[in-house]
């Protein structure tokens, strides 16, 4: 089944740049499993340690980064462990400090 | 205000300048009479007059915000009048007088107090005191920490807006119900992964959007568009995607939250006695305290 | 400008004291140094110096755009000052000279013409004259069919936007392959559906942010971001709606519309001679010309 | 089936005031056929006459109403002959010319 990702507030920069991704996953797959996946198929080998400290800490995403299912916050949708639906859209968005 | 030809009477709830000044907006049925009379006996601090504040002040000056506070330390430089505009003329002055004079000039009707010192934990609840909202106009993690846990110990919700390159972010805090910062943000970001306008770029009308739209989101707020039931949201801007902006909702108050949770874990004596240490916790990428 | 210190050398493309100024959004990928040089060598034109032209005209003349004409033959009033803060101090002044001296004091790198004249089917060829891209920033229907058609028949694109009450639209007109206003709007609206911002009422921040979208929208196109592909757009904005914001992908140029179509119904002469009726054909819900 | 009709630039003064209409519609439904069934149904009877002028004439949406399919210009999906399908959201932004 086919899922978006987007990337928010910087964050394609860990990753190839790109701000959105159509991705096929397995169904039944979760958010942890998409963060895992993330980092082995949507990062450029050569980026891919210090993209995954960009991305991860802990095995989660780093502080910072919100993860939005839908225009909803992970928390209002059991956080990592949300199965994806098809044409599920997440967003990943870094926290932005400047002004 | 020239008040000679324009009496406030008994009968009257504003003087006769008011009504012509601000006929436009009490128009708006959303917003009317009392919407007005709201905006006027409030009293509104803006930390910063950066970026982001140079559009939120002179739009809630122009709407008639019956006391502005402006706090910033900084001085007016050249590179800063792309995006400041409210500066227009005045490289070298210290920003929070000069976003005063501009405030000064477009609405005589209201009262403005420029503060020119940075906003520290040893001054920061003084600041706040006597203020109905706070609008977050800075430009780096610590001090929205340092606003936020101010905030929420003072009872003062806050409207945060934020801005980098060609992005913009929006949310309310410590509001009916609604998060914090600390709620959505609990552990502070690495300092590697922070950039502020002047080292990471910013597109003027980019940091503009973001400032404009605080300035609604306080009008709505402060007459009360909030007060019945309140949506906690997120609103991002992206200046270079289709569609450039995307509104989403995030959680409600955290139980667990170090600032506004259940058993809160941070106190105005910690922050005062600079026990919460704001210059140094976004200092390194793994140190986290609290 | 003081060059004194800031000699444009042949090496440079800019004065040292532009690379200051510029220097933020510079730093932004997507605009670079490639982009302040197509900005430095661009001539916008400004319709209305009021809600729209107010936060529009501060952005881009911070941007650096290198000539700004700004026409207006209203005069400031101060029921305007809530959402026209450009004019801050000068109640009585032209609006256009009020936003040219606003201009000059924000960015002295620029060159900026006010004109004090109200755009009319005899001047609107000869204003436009010389300009790469026209914001409209006007109140009403009947003006902004004349900027469409003049900017159709000058080969000019258009960013427009609008704005009443608690809501906003824009749009970019006559560009890469996407639809003129007429295309959208073949038949002007009935006179009793028309309401302008001075009887319908407005919020401040609303006509401001689609003044500073106006602004965002036309440093992209003029730094060639909708070069390749364009997608016609409108954004929706609604201050008291979540979400605010929607933006919605409309029809390209139609080949049947009186203005940009394949057989054009609508010429300078007839313009010029008045046989196209500005000033009348809004003026009554049946009637239509053209 | 269920669709949802919102309005922009202040056409809900031709209604009833609300901006956003849930409503249940019969499949195969056209545009054409929701317009007049929206005169029908969602305006109160006593401006059901006011109305109609203010957002129909000549039997379609009156000049300087766009009408939005799924954020798509109505144009670009057949006009008024587009078939309903479940879950689309009809918008009708009537053009604004204040500044
Ligand atoms: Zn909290
Ligand atoms: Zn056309």
């Amino acid at each position: 089944m086919q899922i978006t990702v987007e990337f928010s507030g910087g964050l394609e920069t860990a990753f190839d740049g790109n701000k959105k991704h159509v991705l096929d996953v397995p169904e039944g797959s979760s958010v942890n499993w998409l963060l895992h996946h993330m980092v082995e198929t949507l990062m450029p080998d050569h980026k891919r340690e210090e993209g995954k400290n960009i991305f991860l800490q802990d095995e989660s995403v780093r502080p910072g980064v919100l993860v939005l299912i839908n225009d909803s916050d992970w928390e209002l949708e059991g956080e990592d462990q949300y199965i994806l639906q098809p044409r599920d859209v997440i967003i990943f968005a870094s926290t932005l400090h400047g002004g | 205000m020239d008040r000679s030809d324009s009496e406030k009477t008994d009968v009257l709830p504003m003087f006769k300048q008011e009504y012509g000044r601000y006929g436009r907006q009490m128009l708006v049925p959303e917003f009317g009479i009392s919407g007005q009379l709201d905006l006027r006996s409030k009293r509104i601090l803006v930390v910063g007059a950066g970026g982001l504040g140079s559009p939120a002040i002179q739009y809630l000056a122009g709407a008639g915000i019956g006391h502005i506070t402006i706090i910033d330390d900084d001085t007016v430089e050249e590179s800063n009048l792309h995006r400041q505009t409210i500066h227009a003329g005045n490289v070298n002055v210290p920003k929070s007088e000069s976003a005063a004079e501009f405030v000064g000039k477009l609405n005589p009707c209201i009262s403005v107090t420029p503060m020119v010192v940075r906003l520290s934990p040893s001054n920061s609840f003084s600041v706040f005191e006597g203020h109905d909202l706070v609008l977050d106009c800075t430009d780096g993690p610590a001090v929205r920490y340092l606003i936020n846990d101010t905030a929420v110990l003072s009872g003062i919700p806050v409207v945060s807006a934020s801005a980098l390159k060609t992005e913009g972010q929006l949310s309310i805090y410590n509001y009916n119900g609604g998060p914090c910062y600390r709620c959505l943000f609990p552990i502070p970001p690495p300092a590697d992964a922070v950039q502020t306008c002047g080292d990471g770029g910013i597109m003027g009308p980019v940091v503009g959007m973001m400032g404009m739209s605080q300035a609604m989101e306080a009008i709505k707020l402060l007459t009360g568009v909030y007060s019945e039931s309140f949506t906690p949201f997120l609103m991002l801007y992206s200046a270079y995607n289709f569609p450039p902006w995307k509104s989403v909702k995030v959680r409600k108050r955290q139980k667990t939250c170090a600032a506004c949770g259940d058993v809160p874990r941070i106190s105005r004596q910690l922050i005062e006695t600079g026990q919460v240490d704001y210059s140094e916790f976004c200092g390194s990428p793994s140190q986290v305290l609290l």
